[in-house]
């Protein structure tokens, strides 16, 4: 890995530990029930946890001191998720500690960051970013209407899949003041309560056993000093809110391979077969290998682009869309090889290769799928 | 093929177009097959398809070229096939289909005694006993020939101990066709084919939990159950090469399966758009179901080619070759689905997912068991690799 | 391989033994230097090999018979390509008896057929098509022109690559006699004689020793009895010519795979490293059995191909495609393997690794590369 | 970097930055490094090169590291780090640079005697003593401890016979060090590390024509060499271990080549057009190249971490992995190069191809050689299976 400062490297030791005790990969079964799906009760994270996160100071890292955070930045944030998402482990630390905040830092005047950041920072509140609105990732491409009566904003439309959103209590949403889906100009972030009048919201059984929720939006009444950013100006803030949690998701993604694959390797190392260990066959040495190195390349552009958005460097969008495309791809084809290099165990629910896989598509879809970063990488150099 | 067909096979084409016209059931048009054990008491709730299946029964033409005695109509291969092609026609399907017909059937035919075959074939013929396949254990999956089930001579029984795993439906089956070790000193040499009621006292089936949420598969474990001498099937420890027959009726039997496919890209369209130059909107992803889409109908060449040497007597070498690359276009098409439809992929339950899409996305999770059943993907390529290429061992 | 006829197999065993004995490998090299170029005074072709070729009624697989061919059809046709494919064998028959026969059999009148196809079936004539106009095929993206003065046509551009465009004395050209380069109206196809005043042509040396042509043509006064089909209407046979061809091409590369394919075999089955045999090693053999498979899928594809032309099926064009980008992907791969699973020697002139991958790249090109039949296939398919 | 400097390293970094701006011809700006003895000829006929070759060698920076007496400058690896920087800053390479300086001259620190050191590293220092590899045989490639090249003990010399291939630059190189055969009872165990003069009597090597039409390696044919005694670096039969830290040293310096790529993106749109939405204008090639280029940034980004961890004192464990994802995106991106160039990526020779068509074209070829030389694909995923990953041999 990238060579870490002391705190850094201290507090990835700190969230390796704890992840080990306190989130193991037993605790992200506790959410799915027996026939392999969801709980119909999960609420899709586990409020303890959360808890014990908050106290660490892990929702308060990339909130500046003023505001009750530590600033330590997104490298150090993004070692947490990493450790995080070796175990799968489900809480609402990338909507709520990178994705919320982000847009707060990004798009929140001083006013705005006093009255939210503390509360996210202590993790009294939780926060999550609402920009989609159907099957694929395409922030402009939105219906959500926002019109102004008086000095108020009146919201009518359907956000989903918002991730955690049954936990969180505050949405960063977006929605169209002026044009037509599709249009970049028009589109407004606000900052909504979940329990304001007009919102409801439903959950989604997804496949990870985690709770997103569609987001139901009538006549939702938003006061104007909840409005981030510029109104109808709020593309660019979207991309840059969408480029950190995308690379946030890189992060847990490049955790999840990193485990899939050790997991993989251990069985390998073990299981006997043909009476030989099967990781002496020479056809499964060089998968591993092959995917070694591919895991490497995941680990390099997750941490290249991480650094480049704590260093606010010129070329974040193309970085973020290289880390979250390549652990995309990577995730992908670790947690397939997964499942196969087990056999039939490995095909059942008991065994965790199948949460490996089912968590890898999830998270390939999140924040702009493998193939939209791909397109998009490709846009932003020019092919 | 039919306009060259020989006068007596036309004669009784017409024939059984007439009889499959006047006794397959309408309601039952186009409905899948039903191969599995578990989908046993759907059919049975199905009068319909009670019936089909007693009108077959009397025909003999579920197993068409089986003797009368067995329960089959003493046909040709060539009026099998007929039969075959005229109900596909129609929207058919034959009801009697079954591990029972396709694998334990034919192997019975060449290995049983004439008491077994009494004993057991009607029974097939008919729908009414259900067999399951006991091979795989814990520790024998890709390397069956390990397998550890003891089976001890008692004299006047055998006696089974021991456990086995992948057992399809064993929970809804009547019997059970199983490789048990009757000499612990010889490895393939030392195995044997029994057949086992699963009503013996000392069975127990307990359905295991599968990634797409099926329980198609069982644990099986057998403490101290007694099975009559009569039940072994071939000599003592010559089990090994009635095994291996019956697993190449088997890849025969999976080489059938159409590989039935809607094309991806209208549904792409559907879900991604459609950009201003007429293409599905999503240029990499795009670029991935192209090649799916051609190798699928490479594939489907390949299938149609292989079947019409095989016919014309050709090498049947290439059932490893083709398992392969079905199960790697097929998995890659199922990823290829759930990523067009997006977050609509990836839900498991509930109104906010269509039932199209849920069930894509358990379709996608079932075949990853492609590559590992019915042999992995690394045997069959061992096995192409070998005896296929000639490369030493 | 499909189920042949008595005659097809009589043919394909016939071919089969005349290119080990007449044309194996070492034909070729004859026509590159020792610096693994080729020769500078090499025609691309052996004449007196042709000879035999028409002798043995090659150059009339697919003449009728009233022309003075035999009327076997385009799967005979394939087959012997095919076996030409094994030894790389250079010669005219694909460009000759399939493409400019097939222009003439789809595109010419009885007369323009009685007066061109008796010399194309007996080999006195070595005919070939001219579509191209730079790096990459694109029929309709060319601006070679046509005018009309009084009842002759004066012709003036540039044709390159043209497939052995310097072993033929006819040329199938199109030129645009109305229209902009790009546009499917104004195509029209001419029979152009070699020694026509105003062409001149000069050799490519190519990487595999063949030798097309650019022609140059300056004033070329064309006899209007000389057009094919509809003057301006070519668009729809210059794509029917090319379906033919790049089913031709695909057959010769299913033969050149299956051929580099059998040699790689061989040498793992001999070649001693680290105490074993080679091809005992499980990674290189589970690559072969890949590899296996995917010629299976070639094989399939380029004779579901044949059989549609011969069939006049309504899908062609979708099975042309599929044929030439299925035998381009594989012949590619395998020759690459061919390469890396020689090791070193597979590297040298000497060997015949690097003629297979020479060849190769630019049968890839031929007749539309691999990605245009990928392409087209996709749209064709409404992707 | 620079920032955090300490305070004489900055002092260091300005006086080399000042003696290299005052001595590097400025004709030679962004000539790239001329690596191989093939060179040899080119440089000598370009008197700049000439110039800037005698004034390093005075100066000691193109080995900086080593003491004076062996002709370097008696560096820190920091300040040598440094020279490396300023240098690419200004476009310069290193003239010295060479087999000597990279494998022989750092191995023969480790292992060879002090009369070694003086004999030959100041002409490996001045750039005047070039040098080659005696290590593949015929029959032994990626297996190379099975080499075969015979060396008997004759009391005052060694009588060296057998034939070595892939030897770079042969017909042009001074010396060679080879392995050779001291024992024939063991592998590993009977390989001494010799040190051979090109012009002794009975050598003879023959350049190998690539598919390429590169001539740069040879075959080599030594017919009863004498050497003399002092020429064995090291124990007689101990010859193995100072060739697997030479393989160490070779395999550091080819992860340092530098893959200076240029983008494929605008010679797609030159070639291939612009679609009305302004991408590469075919779909297919298009996606492959988006592919290419996104790992090989993410390749790049490995490179300079791996770098820095190395720097660091991590694990220097990467350097199979790094080979052969190296040689895969290279080969792939060459590929891809002459896909896009078409009908022009496909010329040998001759004005119809434009000479960086030409260049592409035996670019591809050439890099074929990557997945084999310097420890094939296959061996280097051994190497990472068993070292890195820890799996059973």
């Amino acid at each position: 890995m990238a060579v870490l400062n002391d705190e850094q490297q201290m507090l990835k030791d700190m969230a390796a530990e704890w992840v080990r005790d306190r989130m193991p990969i037993t605790a992200l079964r506790s959410l799915y029930d027996h026939g392999g799906g969801g709980r119909s009760d999960a609420i899709g994270y586990d409020p303890e946890c959360w808890a014990e996160m908050a106290a660490m100071g892990w929702t308060g890292i990339i909130v500046p001191e003023a505001h009750g955070g530590s600033d330590f930045g997104y490298q150090s944030l993004g070692l947490i998720l990493e450790e995080l998402g070796r175990t799968l482990a489900a809480s609402p630390l990338l909507s709520s500690a990178l994705g919320a905040v982000t847009a707060l830092r990004l798009g929140g005047d001083a006013v705005q960051q006093e009255r939210w950041l503390p509360g996210l920072a202590d993790g009294s509140a939780i926060g999550t970013i609402a920009f989609e609105e159907g099957a694929h990732f395409a922030p402009e491409r939105i219906a959500t209407s926002a019109t102004l009566s008086g000095d108020q904003w009146i919201v009518n439309g359907r956000k989903h899949p918002v991730q955690d959103g049954m936990a969180a209590n505050i949405f960063i949403a977006s929605a169209r003041t002026s044009g037509q889906p599709g249009d970049r100009d028009g589109l407004t972030l606000f900052v909504i309560d979940a329990d304001a009048a007009g919102l409801t919201r439903d959950p989604l059984d997804q496949i990870d056993a985690r709770r997103p929720a569609a987001l139901t939006l009538k006549d939702v009444t938003i006061a104007s000093d909840r409005v981030l950013g510029e109104v109808g100006k709020g593309a660019d803030l979207i991309d840059a809110i969408v480029d950190r949690a995308a690379v946030g998701m890189a992060a847990e993604m490049l955790g999840a391979s990193a485990q899939a694959f050790d997991t993989t390797m251990d069985y390998l190392k073990t299981r006997v077969q043909f009476g030989a260990i099967i990781g002496s066959f020479q056809a499964l040495q060089h998968r591993a290998a092959d995917l070694f190195g591919e895991l490497q390349l995941t680990q390099s552009a997750v941490e290249d682009a991480l650094i480049a958005i704590d260093d606010d460097a010129a070329d974040i969008s193309a970085l973020a869309s290289l880390a979250k495309a390549t652990a995309g791809e990577t995730l992908h084809r670790i947690s397939a090889q997964m499942v196969q290099l087990h056999g039939g165990i490995g095909m059942t629910h008991e065994h965790d290769a199948g949460l490996y896989l089912k968590r890898a598509r999830v998270a390939e879809q999140c924040y702009g799928s493998t193939a939209w970063h791909r397109d998009r990488w490709a846009r932003l150099n020019g092919y | 093929m039919v306009e060259s067909e020989a006068s007596e096979d036309r004669d009784f084409r017409l024939e059984a177009r007439a009889w499959l016209k006047a006794n397959f059931p309408a309601s039952l048009t186009n409905v899948p097959g039903l191969l599995f054990q578990g989908d046993r008491h759907a059919a049975e709730a199905n009068a319909d398809y009670q019936l089909w299946r007693a009108r077959m029964t009397d025909k003999g033409w579920g197993v068409p070229t089986w003797e009368p005695r067995y329960g089959g109509a003493g046909l040709s291969a060539t009026q099998a096939k007929i039969i075959g092609e005229e109900l596909t026609a129609i929207g058919g399907f034959n009801p009697i289909r079954s591990y029972g017909t396709m694998m334990l059937g034919p192997t019975l035919l060449e290995y049983g005694d004439e008491a077994q075959k009494l004993e057991h074939l009607p029974w097939i013929a008919s729908h009414e006993r259900r067999w399951c396949q006991g091979f795989s254990e814990p520790g024998a999956g890709s390397d069956l020939a390990s397998l550890q089930m003891r089976c001890t001579d008692m004299g006047d029984h055998w006696l089974v101990s021991g456990q086995k795993i992948w057992t399809s439906g064993a929970d809804q089956a009547d019997w059970c066709f199983a490789l048990v070790r009757t000499d612990t000193s010889r490895k393939q040499g030392g195995i044997s084919f029994l057949l086992i009621d699963m009503q013996s006292e000392g069975i127990e089936a307990r359905p295991i939990v599968l990634i797409s949420g099926s329980t198609h598969f069982c644990e099986v474990f057998f403490n101290d159950v007694k099975v009559p001498k009569g039940n072994l099937v071939g000599q003592v420890n010559h089990g090994w090469s009635i095994a291996k027959r019956l697993l190449q009726f088997e890849r025969n039997s999976l080489s059938e399966v159409k590989a039935d496919i809607t094309p991806l890209a209208p549904m792409a369209h559907d879900y991604l758009g459609t950009d201003a130059l007429g293409r599905i909107d999503s240029p990499d992803l795009r670029a991935r179901m192209v090649r799916n889409g051609m190798r699928h109908a490479a594939y489907m060449a390949t299938v149609r080619r292989f079947a019409q040497e095989a016919k014309n007597g050709g090498p049947s070498h290439g059932v490893s070759t083709l398992k392969n690359l079905w199960s790697g276009i097929i998995q890659e098409r199922g990823e290829l689905l759930i990523e067009l439809m997006g977050a609509n992929g990836l839900g498991w339950s509930g109104d906010a997912y269509a039932e199209a899409e849920r069930e894509a996305t358990r379709a996608w999770l079932h075949s990853k068991a492609f590559s590992i059943y019915g042999g992995s993907y690394e045997v069959q390529n061992n096995i192409t690799a070998k005896h296929t290429l000639g490369l030493p061992g």
